[in-house]
């Protein structure tokens, strides 16, 4: 995935400015930054919900700048929510089989029980192996708990087998013994998948990845080596001035 | 998410602007030919006189719509039970009027009753379903079947109107061509006052202020130390109340009969469509724009009279799913 | 019917509750077989017509229940097809068979254009435009006077010989109905059925994953108008008579209330919803005058105090009841931790 | 848990509600009259007193009367099952209560409300379905008459469309005789006759407007008329019979306005009419709920005086009548078979009688269901010989003098009725209700009136595009 130089108004707010993100395959980014910094409105941009004013969004080889979210998903964009917005009436399984038939060919098919594609049952056996919530697979959605929830949230991303994986505040909200079980979950993940997070918590986000951007008012003020970032000074201010 | 609501507002306002221009061109590019076909189509006059037609019948759609699109934009209900407020509206009207003989009274009769209808579905009804749009829908479509039924079971099926007081009987005359009813007229002096009086609330009031903030955000205003409920409540009886009252304006120059309750809701539907489900500006549009389409529809090609008015309808829902000056929900 | 039921709601695991809908269902099949033999041509003609009546309501409901989209226009795709068939029996001298050609063909389209008008909007936005689209049906079948004989309808519709007595004629809309019942209950276990579950649920969620929800709607559309079609055209040879009647907004919201009161969200629930409201329409509107108050005050209560309809009723007692005895969800959920892994193949 | 209770009181409950409104039916629809009846008499009170004393006099002489005139020819004896298909809810609910409210005044007069016997000594009984304006249950009230009341003879509605269908599916069954008093399609009795059927003390649509077409060129001197019609079957027949009898006698339609069904704002067509300055006089159809819109909106554009209206039958009938503001209507020149004002003793008997019952002056759907009624009694009494459908009809046919509610009328061959036409005019009653009042009458209209049968049965059935030979398209 290539962001090039990618700036987002609205109004007269700039959101997103300037901006340029390169990810290589397999390589784990981290997009951190103070509330407002433009995290969420760059993954928004990256995934199709918003088009940027200026620059290009590059996916896979091709231009994708102005292409609606879910030819984005098709070409193997998979991201989570910070709220987390889930089937809540549907099991388990069904969310999951929703989110792995939408890059087969099977999404088409009324003349076939969904069970009897295998493909489909490959991904949704694989994508509940992966956030281990095999066991709870016949459980209704709004009966589980915050942190399933999360689980869930990264297994629909996974189960559509995205080459590209956008984390949007995956330990948000939870416990420390969950984030705890998060961050071994997102360690988990196979090797060959790109990341990239959007994470407030430094501890969480510098952990699990290779390379951060760190964004502040919509501009990036730092990027590099977790290690770089943590002993950078501009990247401290910003966090204190916030914390 | 504070992020994400800077971005939508701003997204908001900067369309809106734009949007409007657009809509203009496109209304002028569509009306100035179908304008210039129609004058080779009729007398002068005649096309004048047309006008005013379609914006007297428009000021009684604008009446209606104004209500139905404020109970949207605050509370998310689609009432369609709007239309059985009108019709029994209106017959408590006519029974009222000819008990003491006096309009106005019917007037504030129709008015006063169903905005106690009103009351009484929104705090026993609706309050129970807050916020489930479908139950919402299906309810109120429910309770126009009880309304229209029990207004037949009292006032029976026979066609009825109002008696109007004298002055406003027969055509008022300029020359000796130009003929045109005193009621249409006073019914588009009515519709004028209403919409002030509503832009005025709207604008300039507290309430005006929180019934916007409302629209926009109701956690915002339930925070503010408001009580939401009752402003839901309130609004939701005015809104009766003006359907009621339209009910009975109706009256003096259409008719009232049992399924009259569907036909004209069907017209404020069109409207507040047309318009923006939620905007007062759109329902003043669409009352326009719908009096008119009828008005020279029925002239020009009276055989697709309602296809001239559901196909615009359709087009600009296709094109713009959330009418002309509607914003997105 | 009771399978499409067990299967629709993923609710596995449960064999008493499985072994139950299976003998109902086969009582049910007996029961449907055996009685025209014993009833009257009145109660059979009702029962024909509740027949098609809940094929119509299980089309409403895959967009209703399965896909949470209200249309409340529905009627207009019925009409069409009525029309087709009837323009052709009236006003022509075609065949059977150029009958049914048309009455598709004008059923299949009013699809397309009502899936072309509707598959952008959701939620209130999608009822209102719906209504619209019914009420277009509506005005043309009320002012092309030409086409559609306005007010007076189109007289003439004949069935074919064959199965013209409404004994014969019950077994042909049986048969048909059965068969659409099952193709109903394809299509909600397919992918697009749990598709449109998931677009009930969340649309922008949908479109996140993947899914184009607008072609997605599209393929609803299709798929519930080719089931309204097969109704519509069951009902015309039923009265043998359409008129704008057929197409107001009466007929438009009576397949939703059968749904809302069977038990939105399942197949099983519109069909017996259909039952009950054609059995209460047709009696209760011979008998007495306020048919009208009785169908708006079932609106009113199914939507106020069961939301869930008969169905959802009954199913939740006898869940209680199985619990009790150990055998219930609740119980089985314990167990179930252990389910074993998706069949496949 | 809950759930399941609430569940089963709401069913409990709409099945007491059904039960209860079952067991009181008849209650029910009594309830309608009287409230509707109660909110009038708030107005004009000075009608108490009057209608009831004449009434006494009308209930003692009448069960002789009726049967008497036609001598009871028949031996007596026969059971008549009368299944009548009304709208009492929907859109035309109006007129289907004024039809049932004669229908029971007729049993009520003459039996007890259920079943009545008649001077020769036949039993009639009655059954009334509601077809909530709608065919498709028109139709399943058909089918359950047939099989279920098991019922001889079938009156199917007011709507023409019901009319249709339900004459469609019964139309080629021998043992059901359909009777309609009101829809009136030309064709049903001319160019594509229905077996089994006829319309006593019906007519055709086209009947009473050829009457009405000579009235206007030869009595009232108009030589150029514009028509404005309905758009639709109904409204090319009545507008059609007005056009070609008037231009047949002389005159020039100028232009022909057509407006669509159930249309609410007339302020279109209205304007139209204001600009037809050649036009002496506009011919105006209007039905159900666009009357009153119709002639209000005729009256606010001061056409009134400009250009004199002439009233189609449904237009000023009592059924708009009734609601109609008194400077709007009064004055107005319109026509019927029926005229309610007219002073032949058997209108008056039942104008009273009704008015009485009902506290409503009859409307000409109301005089049509009790005519029919008065049509089978007399035609049961005539017959000789076992009741079949074709039997009765044959008798009725057969030169059978019924005094109805209309005055004398006869049936011809072919179904349809030869009968007085009213021009009538909108008067001011003494007690303030407005009523039309015949002013220059046919007799012996039928339905070919001063055409040629042959040649009129050449030329097509009147449609928006044929409007009598004389019309210009």
């Amino acid at each position: 995935m290539n962001v090039d130089d990618v700036t987002v108004r609205f109004g007269g707010v700039t959101a997103v400015n300037h901006v340029s993100l390169k990810v290589e395959g397999g390589q784990r980014w981290a997009v951190i930054g103070p509330n407002g910094a433009g995290k969420t409105t760059l993954f928004r941009t990256i995934s199709g919900e918003v088009f940027p004013t200026e620059g290009r969004v590059e996916l896979f080889g091709s231009d994708m700048s102005r292409a609606a979210p879910y030819q984005k998903a098709q070409r193997g964009v998979g991201r989570t929510y910070q709220v987390t917005e889930l089937f809540k009436e549907l099991t388990v399984e069904e969310n999951l089989i929703i989110a792995a038939q939408a890059v087969t060919k099977t999404r088409f098919c009324f003349w076939a029980p969904v069970r009897v594609r295998g493909e489909v049952d490959e991904m949704v056996a694989n994508a509940l192996e992966a956030v281990d919530l095999t066991s709870a697979r016949h459980t209704r959605v709004a009966d589980m708990s915050h942190g399933s929830h999360r689980q869930l949230e990264i297994a629909m991303a996974l189960s559509s087998n995205p080459k590209l994986l956008l984390l949007d505040e995956p330990a948000a909200g939870l416990s420390s013994a969950e984030r705890r079980m998060m961050k071994g979950l997102i360690n988990g993940l196979p090797r060959d998948l790109s990341i990239v997070l959007i994470e407030h918590d430094m501890d969480i986000a510098l952990d699990l990845v290779e390379r951060v951007l760190v964004l502040d008012n919509g501009s990036r003020i730092a990027e590099g080596d977790p290690d770089e970032i943590r002993t950078n000074q501009r990247v401290q201010d910003v966090y204190l001035k916030f914390d | 998410m504070t992020e994400a609501a800077v971005e939508a507002e701003h997204v908001v306002v900067d369309s809106v602007v734009r949007d409007r221009i657009r809509v203009l061109i496109i209304t002028l590019a569509i009306a100035i030919p179908l304008i210039a076909w129609t004058l080779t189509q009729m007398s002068t006059l005649a096309f004048f006189t047309q006008i005013l037609n379609g914006l007297s019948f428009g000021a009684l759609l604008f009446f209606l719509a104004s209500g139905f699109t404020m109970i949207f934009g605050l509370m998310r209900i689609a009432n369609l039970a709007h239309g059985g407020f009108y019709l029994m509206g209106g017959y408590v009207g006519i029974t009222t009027t000819l008990v003491t003989g006096q309009f106005w009274l019917g007037l504030l009769a129709g008015g006063l009753v169903i905005s106690c209808l009103g009351l009484f579905v929104e705090r026993i009804l609706l309050r129970r379903i807050r916020g489930m749009e479908k139950p919402e829908v299906l309810l109120t479509i429910g309770l126009t079947f009880v309304i229209g039924d029990f207004s037949l079971a009292v006032w029976g099926g026979d066609p009825r109107q109002i008696e109007k007081p004298e002055y406003l009987k027969g055509a008022f005359q300029i020359g000796d061509s130009f003929f045109y009813p005193k009621y249409r007229l006073f019914v588009l002096a009515l519709a004028i006052l209403l919409g002030s009086f509503l832009f005025y609330i709207d604008r300039k009031t507290k309430i005006g202020a929180i019934v916007r903030a409302g629209v926009d955000d109701r956690e915002t205003v339930a925070a503010m130390g408001i009580n939401i409920k009752a402003v839901f409540t309130g609004a939701f009886i005015f809104g009766a109340f003006i359907a009621g009252m339209s009910g009975v304006i109706g009256a003096g120059f259409l008719s009232l009969l049992p399924g009259e309750d569907f036909v004209i809701l069907l017209f404020a539907l069109v409207v507040v469509i047309i318009g923006g489900l939620g905007s007062l500006e759109g329902a003043a549009l669409g009352a326009v724009v719908v009096g008119l389409i009828d008005a020279f529809a029925k002239a020009l090609v009276p055989e697709l009279s309602f296809f001239t008015l559901f196909a615009p309808m359709a087009i600009i829902l296709m094109v713009r799913p959330n009418g002309l000056l509607g914003r997105a929900s | 019917m009771s399978m499409i039921e067990s299967a629709g709601q993923a609710r596995k695991a449960l064999p008493i509750t499985a072994r139950v809908q299976l003998a109902m269902l086969a009582i049910a099949l007996v029961v449907a077989f055996i009685f025209p033999f014993l009833a009257s041509t009145f109660i059979l003609r009702l029962v024909t017509l509740a027949l098609v009546s809940a094929l119509f309501a299980m089309s409403v409901d895959l967009m209703a229940g399965y896909a949470g989209l209200v249309s409340l226009g529905h009627a207009g795709v019925l009409g069409s097809a009525m029309y087709g068939v009837g323009y052709v029996a009236s006003k022509t001298d075609g065949g059977f068979a150029l009958q049914l050609l048309v009455g598709f063909a004008a059923g299949i389209a009013a699809s397309v254009i009502f899936g072309l008008m509707a598959m952008r909007s959701s939620g209130v936005y999608f009822i209102l435009i719906t209504i619209a689209q019914g009420m277009i049906v509506w005005g043309l079948a009320t002012l092309l006077v030409k086409i559609t004989g306005a007010e007076n309808g189109l007289p003439g519709i004949r069935r074919p010989v064959v199965v013209e007595t409404e004994f014969r004629y019950y077994f042909v809309a049986l048969i048909v109905v059965l068969v659409s019942s099952v193709g109903l209950f394809i299509v909600v276990r397919s992918p697009v059925g749990f598709a449109l579950k998931g677009l009930r649920e969340s649309e922008t969620r949908m479109r996140m994953l993947g899914h184009n929800t607008t072609w997605l709607k599209f393929q609803m559309f299709m798929l519930s108008g080719f089931f309204a079609t097969i109704a519509g055209i069951l009902l015309v040879y039923l009265n043998e008579f359409v008129n704008p009647t057929d197409v107001i907004i009466a007929s438009s919201a009576l397949p939703v209330l059968m749904s809302i009161l069977g038990g939105i969200g399942t197949l099983i629930g519109p069909f017996i919803g259909a039952f009950v409201v054609v059995f209460l329409r047709n009696y209760v509107s011979l008998e007495i005058d306020r048919w009208q108050s009785i169908m708006g005050l079932t609106f009113i209560f199914v939507v106020l105090f069961a939301r869930d309809g008969l169905i959802g009723a009954v199913k939740k007692h006898w869940y209680k009841y199985l619990d009790s005895k150990g055998s219930g969800p609740a119980a089985l959920a314990a167990t179930e931790m252990a389910a074993p892994p998706l069949q496949s193949g | 848990m809950t759930k399941t209770l609430r569940v089963a009181a709401i069913l409990l409950a709409v099945l007491s509600m059904i039960a209860a409104s079952c067991s009181s039916s008849d209650d029910a629809s009594d309830t309608t009259t009287d409230t509707a009846a109660t909110t009038d008499e708030g107005t004009d009170e000075g009608t108490d007193e009057e209608p009831e004393e004449t009434m006494e006099e009308g209930t003692d002489e009448e069960p002789e009367e009726t049967g008497s005139e036609p001598a009871p020819a028949g031996d007596g004896g026969l059971d008549i099952k009368v299944g009548a298909i009304l709208p009492l809810t929907g859109g035309i609910a109006g007129p289907g209560a004024d039809a049932r409210d004669s229908l029971e005044l007729f049993f009520n007069t003459f039996g007890d409300g259920e079943s009545i016997t008649t001077p020769g000594g036949n039993t009639i009984s009655l059954v009334i379905e509601d077809n909530a304006s709608d065919p498709a249950i028109a139709l399943t009230a058909a089918t359950k008459l047939l099989e279920v009341d098991d019922v001889d003879i079938v009156l199917p509605g007011i709507l023409a469309s019901t009319g249709t269908a339900v004459g469609d599916a019964l139309g080629d069954r021998d043992d059901v005789l359909l009777l309609s008093p009101s829809s009136c399609n030309d064709d049903f009795t001319q160019r594509a006759p229905l077996d089994g059927y006829a319309r006593p003390a019906g007519w055709a649509c086209s009947q009473t407007t050829h009457a009405f077409g000579q009235w206007a060129f030869e009595e009232a001197g108009y030589t150029a008329v514009a028509t404005a019609c309905t758009d639709y079957s109904f409204g090319w027949e009545h507008c059609g019979g007005f056009a070609d009898a008037f231009t047949n006698a002389g005159g020039t339609i100028v232009d022909q306005i057509w407006h669509p069904l159930g249309n609410a704002d007339f302020a279109t067509y209205s304007t139209q009419m204001n600009d037809l300055s050649d036009a002496e006089a506009v011919m105006v159809l209007a039905v159900g709920g666009s009357v009153n819109p119709m002639v209000t909106s005729y009256a606010d554009f001061g056409l009134k005086d400009s250009k004199p209206m002439l009233a189609g039958v449904t237009t000023m009938d009592q059924s708009a009548l009734r609601a109609m503001d008194k400077s709007v209507a009064l004055g107005t020149i319109g026509h019927s078979h029926w005229a309610e004002g007219h002073d032949d003793p058997n209108t008056i008997e039942f104008v009273t009688a009704y008015e009485d019952a009902t506290d409503k002056i009859a409307s000409y759907y109301a005089a049509g269901y009790y005519g029919a009624m008065q049509w089978i009694v007399a035609a049961a009494d005539a017959m000789d010989s076992e009741f079949t459908p074709a039997a009765m009809l044959t008798t009725m046919k057969d030169g059978l003098e019924v005094d109805t509610a209309f005055g004398t009328q006869t049936m011809n061959e072919d179904g349809s009725m030869t009968m007085t036409v009213f021009i009538t005019e909108v008067q001011e009653r003494e007690d303030g209700k407005l009523w039309n009042v015949p002013i220059f009458q046919y007799d012996d209209v039928d339905q070919y009136f001063q055409f040629d049968k042959d040649e009129y049965l050449a030329q097509p059935t009147y449609t928006k595009d044929f409007q009598g030979a004389g019309v210009s398209g």
